[in-house]
């Protein structure tokens, strides 16, 4: 009756020899084609060491502007700018400002990158079942299987730094892009569709014209956690050598120091708030429809 | 005996992790108690010891490396430090692959590595050398940063990168082995990687300065550290007050006792590595190979039931 | 039907069952399987069977039928909204259900505009962005366009609401933002389901007006479903009648209003204002029947309610029938006149009479 | 001009002390307020050890059975039930089944508590945009803090084990849920409200016969991210000694073990694959209308 | 009005302005601000300017006019879905505008059913389960919603369908879901908006029937929406006609067609057919014009249509009108019948003078 209390799992030998053949692949595969892909990334990487550059070189004073200028022309909103200002004063005054332009800098990248991938897969999602099926398990795979598991063959592949980095923060937070892109289209309205089929729309211009549009909500919430979603993988980000809040954070926790990691991880909040409020200010304006009621 | 039941924080390097199942073990088959492991990270481990008494035990705590937290908790007495697993302490320093120091015979010291920053480049600045640090928060990471000041590696081509975690600081070496390429940065034994990866630590060229040590090379905000070799760092066992009042004198006296050379234990890693071993079949391992070390830390009785239970 | 302008539309032996396997049970209703039959054994709904009809360029084929008996089903078919499951639809002698997606796509956006029955705006868009909608997908200048569109939201009646937003709007207005969207693409075919359900009568017949106008001028054929038999005798140069996916009969206003193919047709025409249909020419008693030319002459097609009008005030007696050329074909007197405006039965047996003599 | 380049922040020494006080104002507070806060999580944390008990101590088969049973009940297609007793059976052979058993117990609860506190906040949310407004910046917080900061302080209030796990975790699952579940509520045809309103139907009515009824689509999808996302946090709440398939990842990662770690990895997968596929197939058959089509 | 029975309805003093700051407004527009002014002004849309209306309980009462006029506001004020922005609406003497949320709620459960110009159904509900949706709302138990809901459904003739979603069924269909779904309320007011526009002539014959049998039944006071001039004739005890917000018109089916209050509305009832509306005594010529009793009799109330009919076959010669104990009233002429079902004009002038001699 053992094997009814105990599950009558695999020879530990055979087990152990298993897991010995996986590794040795997977060694052996970083040994042969490790340089290659890292190549493969070089430009990206390129690219974002300059950004960091220039979020950090650049005087504080013009990075504010610039910032300021972007979420006023995206929101029109006062407001907004406003928030935004503060906030990034704040984070000054308390002595973070390095640390959360490199953050900017590489979140900036991920988000959108990540809508970028994630828009025109969740939109091949909805248009069929049969993709839907495929995709779905694999975005499971990408948000639960932890990034602990990956850091350390991503690592062997690619090094320490940026690029892995961004490749483990875009793996993690791109399904809700995907996912909610692919709800928001599937949720249009049968009726409007089929007006602009008969109307002879191809599909290109039902999916700007009509899915988009009427999907915008949806999508946008999409938008919403995949900001979420990354802000919260910079500490993760952090252990492959990410520079930014994620090292002090990583730091406050080692030692201790309590109060730094909360300054530090209001200091992300308070990313995440901006990133969030300027664009969901800017998703609304896309959608004024929405405010007229009839009644 | 009447033991009750011990909690034993293991945590997630190899040493730990076989030390706190051999505790299990002996506890439990010798002296009655009804122990359980439980797994958490060290900072969080040892944080919950000094505010709230649990767990009880935590085996194997590297007290130099560890910041505060157990400096503060021993200063306040809520955990009591009771003998040491490694009598022989941990070894602490900059390493480089093994292949690397054959390949350049000339590098024996810091020094010497220092004069050819073109043999390990920074990936994101290749104009430069690069010396992996260890992840934010350990005290062997603010050493390293110190020593690299103290040496001028950085007017010699340097960089230092921030690995991150333990898992970047692994992965780097772990890629840089694969590829046979080169690495040098900071590294502590007895641990599973230097098992695995062979690896010759640099000499820094000049002995142990206590004073310098205390004085400069282990305060972040110090500004002009001077050289000086690592000193052997101590490893002891740490109880939580509560514990080590109602724990009872034998059990004490076991904690006390155990320990093990750097020798022994770096055996049992290597065959735990080769056998991707947990860290109970480690100890069981342990156990059956070297009744003579595990027997002259417990009183005769207990280790006629441990031998009986094997 | 000339070949050489626009060719009009064929419907040939068309059937859609609604269903999974819908291929499977074509067959079976073919030799006779009915709706409720299909869908008690197989869980499948018939909703067309064996359509014939043809609409000659130019010409308005009115769509009428109880509620559900398939006339959205039908009018879709036209523009290939749904796919037949068996049967032909030839739009300017093509068959629509064999075009390729790409020829489809250039058919719907030129041969084609639809009226929809619950109207399928863009919720989204302004009023005038509704309206542009079908040229923006054609690839007309914006500009352009937007002369176009407000030419139309003026004619149905919206000019100053084209910046609101659909649900800003009354039914009818929404309707009428639909038929604008529809007319501006100037498609020569119309498909237009219950397209004037939702407005009042001044505006509808404002509307009617529209349709006759376009039709006149530049020849649309158009394809319109009503439940209003004023309309549909109105507009309707020819007219089919639907139940349970069958077309019952076709035919001009007159023949369906004179000849009802059975009692569903009979009962459905009832309620028409028969004065206004129904011609003097179908209830004369033919020439001989009487003595010769007595004073009064009036023209044999004109409708009994025209006839009456003239008639009010004239003296009593037989009254000529005459053709255009002002030859004599019969006599009606005023009160057989008054009587057949009230009167189904009455002049449903004389036309049939009639009918007889004609064959 | 150097206020230009730098940006002018606290003093250090400033800085420094603000820290300490906070740090040891909370330090306080722990010691003073630990034992009462931890005494009311107590039936909390019995439940969850019961719950864990019974998972483990269960002969295998019989928790096979159970499963089984939940799934098939909730989607009535073989199709997922067989998927599950596959992920179950290799689970069980690569040896990795009390772990498993755990991690499911844990998460079970977890989705569970999330659903339940975070739809009636998302209801909340959705009937006024006052609420909204401050609830949105608070989940901004739950989702962007890193958990890393918050987990010292929940360790100092309540040690290590379940129950902080399980705090860590639902803080960190539930965002989505509320947000989403607003979202659609929010999305939920004017017109048929309307007809809601007409015949007397009072808030609850409404909510239950219309509003949570269409926007169930968008509601599972919220269900699905906290699912996601609660599975993502199994190897953070085994750093605090939630026990479970987190450690043995841990422990891979410490030792290089990686093929342990992908197992281990995988195994968290396949929980996330069987609670989604069977809460999703489930929520599918409450919207049996949207497989029918017109036309 | 009866006090002890249920009252009726009453409308008061009713605005209604769309926009944010509405309540500003009220005092300009009761001023005479026009709707064009106070848009282009304010940038607010006028919906009802200053609404009176009786309605007695137990009376079918109509609302008519141009699309976009406020019909759909104004109906939907009776329950309170839209909040007026001045004035009164006493359903049953109780003003539906000051009731508490709680009462408001009760009311609506009982007091009133709704049929929705677009339909408004529930997708996510089958047929059945959006017919008992108003019981379910109210409490009673399933077994006995189900029965009421089944009854109805085949009174509606769906019949076999109840288990079938909205989006499976035909525009009809639905909009007979709609009207099942508000009969099964079984409340003393219905409030139909435009609630047959998508029916076909037969069944929408059928459900005027059902509604007028319910009237006679149960006297229900039923509000009902058309654009259709035949069904407001049919139904309609009291007929009201709005424009730009405002009644233009009011009274009984005579009035409107015989006496419309302006050009608007004569327009509007230009194409009904008269002979169905215009009773006989409308049109002839009071007693005493000509000599006494002639041979033929007929009722007064007759319609025109009636009276065609029945004097069809009968010899010439004026026909004496008298009322119901067979007192002599006036007389009329075959030939004035048959004309004042055609000549819109003329029947006109006479009910005129009629009228002038009745006050
Ligand atoms: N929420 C709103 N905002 C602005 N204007 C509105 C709003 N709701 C209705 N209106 C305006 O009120 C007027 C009356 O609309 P209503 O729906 O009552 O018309 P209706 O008489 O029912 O017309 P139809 O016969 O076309 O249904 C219209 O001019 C419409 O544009
Ligand atoms: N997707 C579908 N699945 C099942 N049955 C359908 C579907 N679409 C339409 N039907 C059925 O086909 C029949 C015809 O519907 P259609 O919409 O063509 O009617 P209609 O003549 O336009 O009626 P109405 O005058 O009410 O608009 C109806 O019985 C309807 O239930
Ligand atoms: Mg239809
Ligand atoms: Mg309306």
């Amino acid at each position: 009756m053992d094997w009814f209390y105990q599950f009558p799992s695999m020879d530990d030998n055979a087990l152990r020899n298993l897991k010995k053949v996986i590794d040795e692949t997977f060694r052996g595969f970083t040994r042969n084609y490790g340089d290659l892909i890292e190549g493969f990334f070089v430009p990206l990487q390129h690219f974002l060491i300059a950004s960091e550059r220039f979020m950090t070189k650049t005087p504080w004073p013009i990075i504010t502007l610039l910032i300021l200028a972007i979420a006023w022309a995206a929101t029109r909103s006062i407001r907004i700018a406003a928030g935004c200002l503060v906030t990034l004063l704040l984070i000054g005054y308390f002595d973070m400002w390095d640390d959360t332009m490199r953050t900017i800098s590489m979140i900036f990248v991920c988000t959108i990158l990540s809508i970028a991938i994630g828009l025109p897969i969740g939109i091949l999602m909805s248009r069929s079942d049969r993709v839907q099926r495929v995709v779905n398990p694999v975005l499971d795979v990408m948000q639960t299987m932890p990034s602990f598991v990956y850091l350390i063959p991503v690592v062997m592949l690619l090094g320490i730094g940026k690029v892995p980095g961004l490749i483990a923060v875009v793996i993690y937070a791109i399904p809700p892009m995907i996912r909610l892109t692919n709800l928001g289209i599937r949720l249009v309205d049968k009726d409007v569709l089929e007006a602009a089929d008969a109307f002879g729309a191809d599909n290109r211009q039902k999916l700007f014209k009509v899915q988009l549009p009427l999907a915008l909500p949806t999508i946008m919430a999409g938008i919403n956690q995949t900001i979420m979603m990354a802000l919260a993988m910079v500490v993760i980000a952090s252990m492959i050598g990410v520079q930014g809040l994620g090292q002090p954070v990583l730091k406050a926790i080692a030692n201790q120091y309590f109060t730094l990691g909360i300054f530090n991880g209001l200091a992300i909040v308070g990313i995440a708030i901006m990133f969030d409020r300027v664009s969901q200010a800017y998703g609304e304006r896309l959608q004024k429809h929405r405010e007229v009621v009839h009644g | 005996a009447d033991c009750g039941s011990v909690t034993i924080a293991s945590m997630n390097w190899q040493s730990a992790e076989v030390i706190s199942n051999l505790d299990k073990i002996i506890l439990n088959e010798g002296y009655g108690c009804s122990a359980e492991i439980t797994i958490g990270d060290t900072v969080p481990t040892i944080t919950s010891m000094a505010e709230k008494g649990e767990p009880d035990i935590a085996p194997e705590a590297w007290i130099d490396l560890l910041p505060d937290v157990v400096k503060k908790g021993t200063e306040e007495g809520r955990i009591v430090k009771v003998g040491s697993p490694l009598p022989d302490g941990g070894v602490q320093g900059w390493w480089i692959p093994k292949y690397f120091a054959d390949a350049h015979p000339d590098i024996k010291t810091i020094p010497d590595l220092l004069k050819h920053p073109d043999l390990i480049k920074d990936p994101e600045d290749p104009s430069k050398g690069a010396i992996f640090n260890g992840p934010q928060g350990w005290g062997g990471t603010v050493v390293t940063a110190q020593l690299y000041k103290a040496f001028e590696a950085e007017k010699a081509g340097w960089t230092l990168v921030d690995t991150g975690s333990a898992a970047g600081l692994d992965g780097s070496i772990a890629k840089a082995y694969e590829r046979k390429e080169g690495w040098v940065g900071y590294y502590w034994a007895p641990t599973a990687l230097l098992g695995k990866y062979e690896m010759v630590q640099l000499e820094a060229g000049v002995p142990y300065d206590a004073a310098e040590w205390k004085r400069c090379i282990t305060v972040a905000e110090c500004t002009d550290p001077k050289p000086s070799a690592w000193p052997v760092d101590t490893i002891v066992t740490l109880v939580a007050k509560p514990f080590s009042e109602k724990a009872g004198p034998e059990v004490m006296e076991y904690l006390n006792k155990r320990s093990w050379s750097n020798e022994t234990i770096a055996k049992l890693m290597a065959w735990m590595t080769d056998n991707q071993a947990s860290g109970e079949e480690g100890a069981k391992h342990f156990l059956e190979e070297n009744p003579d070390i595990w027997k002259k830390w417990v009183s005769p009785e207990a280790a006629a039931k441990i031998e009986a239970a094997l | 039907m000339a070949e050489h302008a626009f060719g009009g539309i064929a419907i040939r032996h068309l059937y859609k069952i609604f269903g999974p396997d819908a291929g499977a049970h074509v067959e079976a209703v073919r030799n006779g399987l009915t709706k409720t039959e299909l869908n008690e054994r197989h869980g499948h709904v018939l909703g067309l069977r064996d359509i014939n009809i043809e609409m000659p360029s130019g010409s308005i084929q009115v769509i009428m039928g109880l509620s559900g008996s398939g006339k959205s089903t039908l009018i879709r078919h036209i523009n290939r909204l749904i796919d037949p499951t068996a049967g032909e639809v030839l739009v300017d002698g093509v068959d629509v259900v064999k075009m390729p997606e790409a020829e489809l796509r250039e058919f719907r956006r030129h041969q084609t505009a639809m009226v929809f029955q619950k109207f399928a705006l863009l919720p989204h868009r302004s009023v005038l962005d509704n309206t542009i909608f079908g040229l923006e997908i054609q690839g007309v200048a914006r500009a352009q366009s937007i002369d176009t569109a407000m030419r139309w939201l003026e004619r149905v009646g919206l000019k100053g609401f084209e910046h609101k937003y659909p649900n800003q709007l009354s039914g009818g207005m929404q309707q009428r933002v639909g038929l604008a969207r529809a007319l501006a693409n100037d498609a020569p075919v119309l498909l237009m389901d219950e397209a004037y359900s939702a407005l009042d009568p001044l505006i509808r017949t404002d509307m009617q007006t529209v349709l006759l106008d376009l039709q006149k001028e530049i020849k649309k054929t158009i394809v319109f479903i009503t439940h209003d038999l004023d309309e549909a005798l109105r507009l309707g140069d020819q007219i089919a009648i639907l139940r349970d996916g069958e077309v019952i009969q076709q035919g001009t206003s007159q023949d369906i209003v004179l000849r009802p193919a059975d009692d569903y047709v009979a009962n459905f025409v009832k309620e028409v204002n028969r004065g206004r249909v129904v011609h003097v020419e179908a209830i004369m008693a033919p020439l001989g029947a009487t003595a010769a030319d007595s004073g009064q002459r009036i023209a044999a097609d004109l409708t009994i309610e025209e006839a009456v009008r003239t008639l009010a005030s004239a003296p009593e007696g037989d009254i000529t029938v005459v053709d255009p050329s002002g030859m004599p074909l019969g006599t009606v007197t005023f009160r057989q006149l008054a009587g057949a405006m009230v009167n189904a039965h009455e002049t449903n047996d004389r036309a049939m009479a009639i009918a007889a003599n004609a064959a």
